[in-house]
């Protein structure tokens, strides 16, 4: 499907999405709590069938964090990207891992990097960085690391 | 001829005409103890070198080549770098099994050095029933691999263990059924009478196609129970580290190495006794002229020979197969060699009660 | 939660009679393990010697190369990637700097696009024999390891004489690549196809054909595709359960629409279809490299670009087929000379996160083959 | 003195045929010796250190949880069992062994007999699912 | 039909294990495959291609000459930090003030062997040498001052 026509489609599930122009991919903001209930249209309608969560992060913009997910259909072969704006402070979001098995995996690095609290993900525990790891976010862009940042 | 029995008896009366009888004995034990220790000792050496060399030519590399002629002396180097390595046990290790190990997987493989006919006179005891003993004392190897992997306060040792009981102990009935084959053609389970038998040609010929079953049988068996690849699951290395010697060291870890290589030595040699004749000479039937030619080749040589043709190929499927994993191992044994081999043993009966043998 | 439900009642299902306090072991395999090829660190739960439930552990080598790529600029963060997968790193190099070319705008150089392309496809092979010989030595093979290294050695070797380094040649650029090709490449890359079509059927015999190779792959492992797609697999894993996800026949970049190949699919979905996959795939490598290394366009290897190179404020994402699969670079660029964020979309991260799903009720040793199927590499897994 | 001791190990050993069961005391010794001597070299050799990683079990690394030593599965001792079976056969077929060629068809039909019945055990054991690896 | 698939799988099995053993045979039988490289030993005989990045030299002609300017391009380039520029004034015979290069310092422990100061060099003062075995006791002998002591620029490089 040509981006037109899923913006079209897009536009009727869920008539609060906002657009952003630009890039080569569909690009839509929306809003956390439409999450869950998008997502699962987003799988599950034939025409969208969006399958594959080939890549699911998060941006820190300083006043906010933004949640992307990239996804992608193997049927017909089209993606999209999708925006979630969350709180800096108290970031919260229904898991996708429910729809998504590999959001499972993602999520859990999404959250030790961005600190991203996934609602109802079924572990959500440290991944990468060592147990008890306490403190700030390496990937925020607050974060200081004095004794392994090496600045030039 | 020029035989071993001549050497013995000059030594037993040198000693006799100077000492009084048991110190006499006591000396040739002394003799025997240093002359089995010599061999045990250069019988690792030489089957590591050989591994190391196999395995490389089968590689494309060559091997060790720094110590020594060619590389030659680089087990002699290993030695002395395990000598220096400490043998540590580990916390929480139950600290009398762990030590005792090595010496029973040691003790094992000397003891299964008494019945082996090495040349023409040369064997320790000739017992009467040197089959048996032997299947009967190759089982006890597998305390040792227990005690080990017991004792050792760790995961991968105990799983190592556990497999290696499995496979040993299963694979023992098909060797033990594959050597009766020979044992019902020769009707005697004494290692020299066995021999005695093969003087006009060897069983692998004589007997024929039961023969050769036995023969492929019971070195599939002979590769397991030794542990060796593509049968190593108690020290598969991917899987479990170093399976059951994981947490042994030095000296001790040394002592295992040795351990199974000459238990690999004496199953070819009992391999090479039931089915090439140990020390005979190649004889075919009646050409007497030929037998005659062969009989100038030292019977030593013969033994020797044949024996680390066999360690070739075992060291020739370790260096080509992949392993086996533990449940199909097992299946190998109890759905193919198993019924394989009792049928075998049933052929090998019809043909030895029809005279269809040579 | 569900996860420990899930667990019991699939381990109800393999041992009914089984009472609870049956022994289960815990045991760590990694990261200090033959089979884990790196610093992955597996929990597994053992029951016997059947797996209840593998977890794994990461960041042993986890250096932050996202975070360090924001304080460097387009150009040289190109080179940092080289070390996240790093059998592939080529293709890593490659994918960064077409994203670095997407928001640039520039057209790269036909004839840069054809090397970039023989390269990525000589770096695939490359890697895959390196995982054929390790996924034999994972199933306690020796031998195929070295076999396996003397035709990739004389890649590295071609490597080396263009690139000047064997592993990571850094040989990327914004633009093309960095200096053009040796002289002698073409020869020698004839030379290796040649030696290559040689040796081929020895890796049948010494481990395809082998009947204990066969039985420990048929059969185990088993990967529907629609969980291949659900966990994100990409790469060799998704084709061997027949999820067609060539990011090179889908998404086309450099020379990849100008060439002919087939995208191998296996349908098995165990452990075996992965393993024909990979071989298949250095067969197809081969063709692809056929087709263009007579066919070297004539002209620049590198397009003019500025000196420092800023992207202009956007967001810019570039797929490419590293031997693992789909490498996904996000670039958000705020204007500046440095990426404001940037995201590796490893395909080692998302193809081990199916480990556990497919390792359950499996024995341990079929864990190491599969490990060995998935072709895990840490540094792509951790970044 | 002397003479005594000669009667007690005359007993094993027939001289001067080569050592005989004697050999066994003497392989056992040498065992012993060999392995003895090997261990305490290596420990006079080098001097040991301790400290309290050393000493930890092997496990890639990461410290063991739990007991190391424990309950398996029950797959490993029912191998065992059926292998105790099959083992104490084969004992008996050894002395049948021997004698087969000379007893001739009896002794076959004798073998027959006994395969079958262990035959029908194995098959038996075969169904009820021993024999699968759990 | 039992009986006969059982015989046949043995065969097959058989087959397949014996084919692979004729393989590593021939190898064991055929040195002349061996690829094994004596490392040490065929040092004279080992050449490097000219590309081969071994670490980074600054080339000095034989009046003791090299052609750094000391623009810094190559420091700004290298992702690493792995080069520092330390600049001087010089005064020229005819009294002016120029600006060369006191010292290049090079870490190699921090190098990775990019090139990409080579590349971004403008007056090809730097380049890459063809040697590998960098290994030393101490690290401090990593670092390294790549212009000879008591060199100066080229003249006509500007």
């Amino acid at each position: 499907m040509l981006n037109e026509a899923l913006k079209q489609k897009v536009s009727e599930l869920l008539p609060t999405t906002a657009f952003d122009e630009g890039g080569e991919w569909l690009n839509i903001n929306i809003e956390a709590t439409d999450w869950p209930a998008f997502a699962q249209h987003l799988r599950n309608d034939g025409s969208l069938f969006f399958d594959y969560l080939f890549c699911l992060t998060c941006v820190d913009w300083k006043t906010h964090l933004t949640m992307v997910y990239h996804l992608s259909s193997t049927k017909h072969r089209h993606n999209m990207v999708i925006k979630i704006k969350l709180d800096r402070d108290k970031p919260e979001i229904e898991t996708a891992s429910g729809i998504w098995r590999t959001a499972e995996f993602h999520e859990r690095e999404v959250f030790e990097m961005f600190g991203v609290n996934f609602i109802n993900h079924p572990d959500l525990r440290l991944l990468i960085l060592p147990d008890g790891w306490e403190g700030k976010n390496p990937l925020r862009k607050d974060f200081e690391d004095p004794v392994n940042m090496i600045k030039l | 001829m020029w035989s071993f029995s001549n050497i013995a008896n000059l030594v037993h009366e040198v000693l006799a005409e100077h000492f009084n009888p048991a110190i006499t004995l006591a000396i040739e034990m002394v003799i025997a103890g240093v002359s089995v220790i010599g061999l045990f000792a250069i019988l690792g050496l030489v089957l590591v070198i050989m591994e190391r060399k196999v395995s490389a030519w089968m590689q494309i590399r060559l091997g060790p080549n720094r110590v020594g002629p060619k590389g030659m002396l680089q087990s002699l180097a290993d030695t002395l770098k395990l000598i220096v390595k400490e043998g540590m046990t580990p916390n929480g290790a139950d600290k009398l099994l762990f030590n005792l190990a090595p010496f029973i997987a040691m003790i094992v493989a000397m003891l299964l050095m008494a019945p082996i006919a090495f040349a023409k006179d040369l064997q320790m005891w000739d017992l009467n029933i040197g089959i048996l003993y032997v299947s009967a004392l190759s089982s006890v190897t597998v305390i040792s691999i227990l005690m080990a992997g017991w004792s050792s306060n760790n995961k991968f040792s105990l799983l190592g263990a556990m497999r290696s009981g499995a496979q040993i102990v299963s694979y023992e009935l098909s060797a033990g059924l594959s050597a009766l084959a020979i044992v019902v053609l020769t009707g005697s389970l004494q290692i020299s009478e066995i021999i005695t038998s093969q003087a006009n040609g060897w069983w692998i010929f004589k007997g024929h196609i039961p023969a050769i079953i036995a023969f492929v049988t019971f070195i599939i068996a002979v590769t397991a129970e030794t542990n060796r690849a593509p049968f190593d699951l108690a020290e598969a290395e991917s899987e479990l580290t170093a399976g059951f010697h994981t947490e042994y060291s030095g000296m001790k870890f040394a002592l295992f190495f040795l351990a199974e290589y000459v238990n690999v030595f004496i199953m070819c040699s009992i391999a090479a006794t039931l089915f090439f004749g140990g020390w005979m000479p190649l004889h075919i039937g009646n050409w007497h002229k030929f037998n005659h030619v062969m009989d100038f080749i030292p019977s030593s040589i013969w033994f020797f020979g044949k024996t680390f043709f066999l360690i070739f190929v075992i060291m020739w499927f370790r260096w080509t197969f992949p392993r086996l994993r533990i449940d199909q191992l097992l299946d190998l044994e109890w759905k193919y060699l198993l019924p394989i081999t009792m049928f075998n043993l049933l052929l090998v009966t019809a043909v030895a009660i029809l005279g269809w043998h040579f | 939660m569900y996860r420990e439900t899930e667990i019991l009642t699939r381990a109800n299902q393999s041992t009914a009679h089984e009472s609870e306090d049956s022994g289960d072991l815990v045991i760590n395999v990694g990261p200090q393990h033959p089979a884990t090829h790196g610093v992955l660190h597996l929990v597994i739960t053992l029951n016997g010697e059947t797996i209840k439930n593998v977890e794994p552990h990461l960041g042993y080598i986890h250096r932050s190369i996202e975070k360090m790529c924001e304080s460097l600029t387009y150009r040289q963060f190109i080179y940092v990637t080289s070390r996240m997968d790093y059998l592939s790193a080529h293709i890593n190099n490659q994918a960064c700097a077409l994203c670095v070319e997407k928001g640039l705008q520039v057209e790269v150089p036909q004839r840069a696009q054809v090397i970039r392309v023989l390269m990525a496809e000589l770096t695939r092979i490359a890697s895959h024999e390196l995982w054929w010989g390790a996924m034999a030595m994972d199933l306690g093979a020796f031998t195929p390891f070295f076999h396996a290294f003397r035709e990739r050695e004389t890649i590295n070797d071609i490597m080396e004489e263009t690139c000047g380094a064997r592993l990571t040649m850094n040989y990327m650029v914004p633009g093309g690549v960095m200096m053009d090709i040796h002289p002698h490449f073409q020869q020698r890359v004839k030379d290796f196809i040649q030696l290559y079509r040689k040796k081929i059927h020895e890796y049948d015999e010494l481990v395809t054909g082998n009947i204990i190779f066969q039985n420990r792959m048929k059969g185990v492992g088993i990967l529907s595709a629609e969980d291949a797609i659900s966990y994100g697999c990409s790469g060799p894993v998704a084709r061997g359960s027949g999820a067609s996800c060539d990011t090179r026949k889908y998404y086309p970049y450099d020379a990849y629409n100008k060439v002919q190949f087939d995208e191998v699919l296996e349908t098995g979905g165990d452990s075996f279809a992965r393993y024909l996959v990979r071989v298949r795939e250095m067969q197809q490598s081969i063709n692809i490299i056929e087709q263009l290394i007579d066919n070297i366009p004539e002209g620049d290897f590198q397009a003019k670009t500025k000196a420092v190179l800023k992207l202009p404020k956007g967001e810019f994402y570039q797929r490419a087929e590293t031997a693992r699969g789909e490498l996904g670079v996000y670039i958000i660029s705020e204007g500046g000379t440095t990426p404001y964020r940037i995201k590796f979309r490893s395909p080692g991260f998302s193809n081990l996160s199916v480990l556990g799903h497919i390792a359950r009720g499996c024995k341990i040793g079929d864990l190491i083959a599969m490990m060995g199927t998935l072709d895990l590499v840490i540094p792509d897994i951790d970044r | 003195m002397s003479g005594t001791v000669y009667c007690i190990v005359a007993i094993f050993v027939e001289i001067p045929s080569f050592m005989g069961a004697s050999s066994l005391i003497v392989l056992i010794i040498a065992a012993i010796a060999f392995s003895g001597i090997a261990i305490m070299l290596s420990k006079l050799v080098l001097k040991a250190t301790t400290n309290k990683q050393k000493g930890e079990p092997y496990e890639c690394g990461i410290p063991t949880k739990g007991e190391t030593r424990m309950r398996l599965n029950v797959g490993y001792y029912l191998f065992a069992l059926i292998f105790l079976i099959f083992d104490v056969e084969l004992v008996f077929l050894y002395p049948w062994a021997v004698v087969a060629k000379k007893a001739g068809w009896i002794a076959f039909a004798e073998i027959i007999v006994f395969f079958f019945i262990l035959f029908m055990g194995f098959l038996y054991a075969h169904r009820k699912g021993a024999l699968k690896w759990m | 039909m039992f009986i006969k698939n059982y015989i046949k799988n043995i065969f097959s099995a058989v087959k397949s294990l014996l084919v692979g053993m004729k393989r590593t045979l021939y190898y064991f039988t055929h040195h002349k495959e061996i690829i094994t490289q004596q490392y040490p030993d065929n040092r004279d005989t080992l050449i490097l291609p000219e590309r081969f990045k071994g670490e980074v030299v600054m080339p000095h002609n034989e009046n003791n000459e090299h052609r750094c300017t000391g623009c810094t391009a190559c420091e700004l380039a290298c992702p690493n930090g792995s080069i520092k520029v330390i600049t001087k004034f010089d005064i020229s015979p005819d009294g002016k003030k120029k600006k060369a290069i006191d010292k290049l310092v090079y870490h190699l422990e921090l190098c990775t062997m990019c090139n990409l100061c080579v590349e971004a060099c403008p007056s090809d003062a730097i380049k890459m040498a063809q040697t590998f075995e960098h290994s030393v006791y101490d690290r401090n002998q990593l670092t390294k001052t790549l212009n000879n002591p008591g060199s100066k620029i080229m003249d006509g490089v500007e």
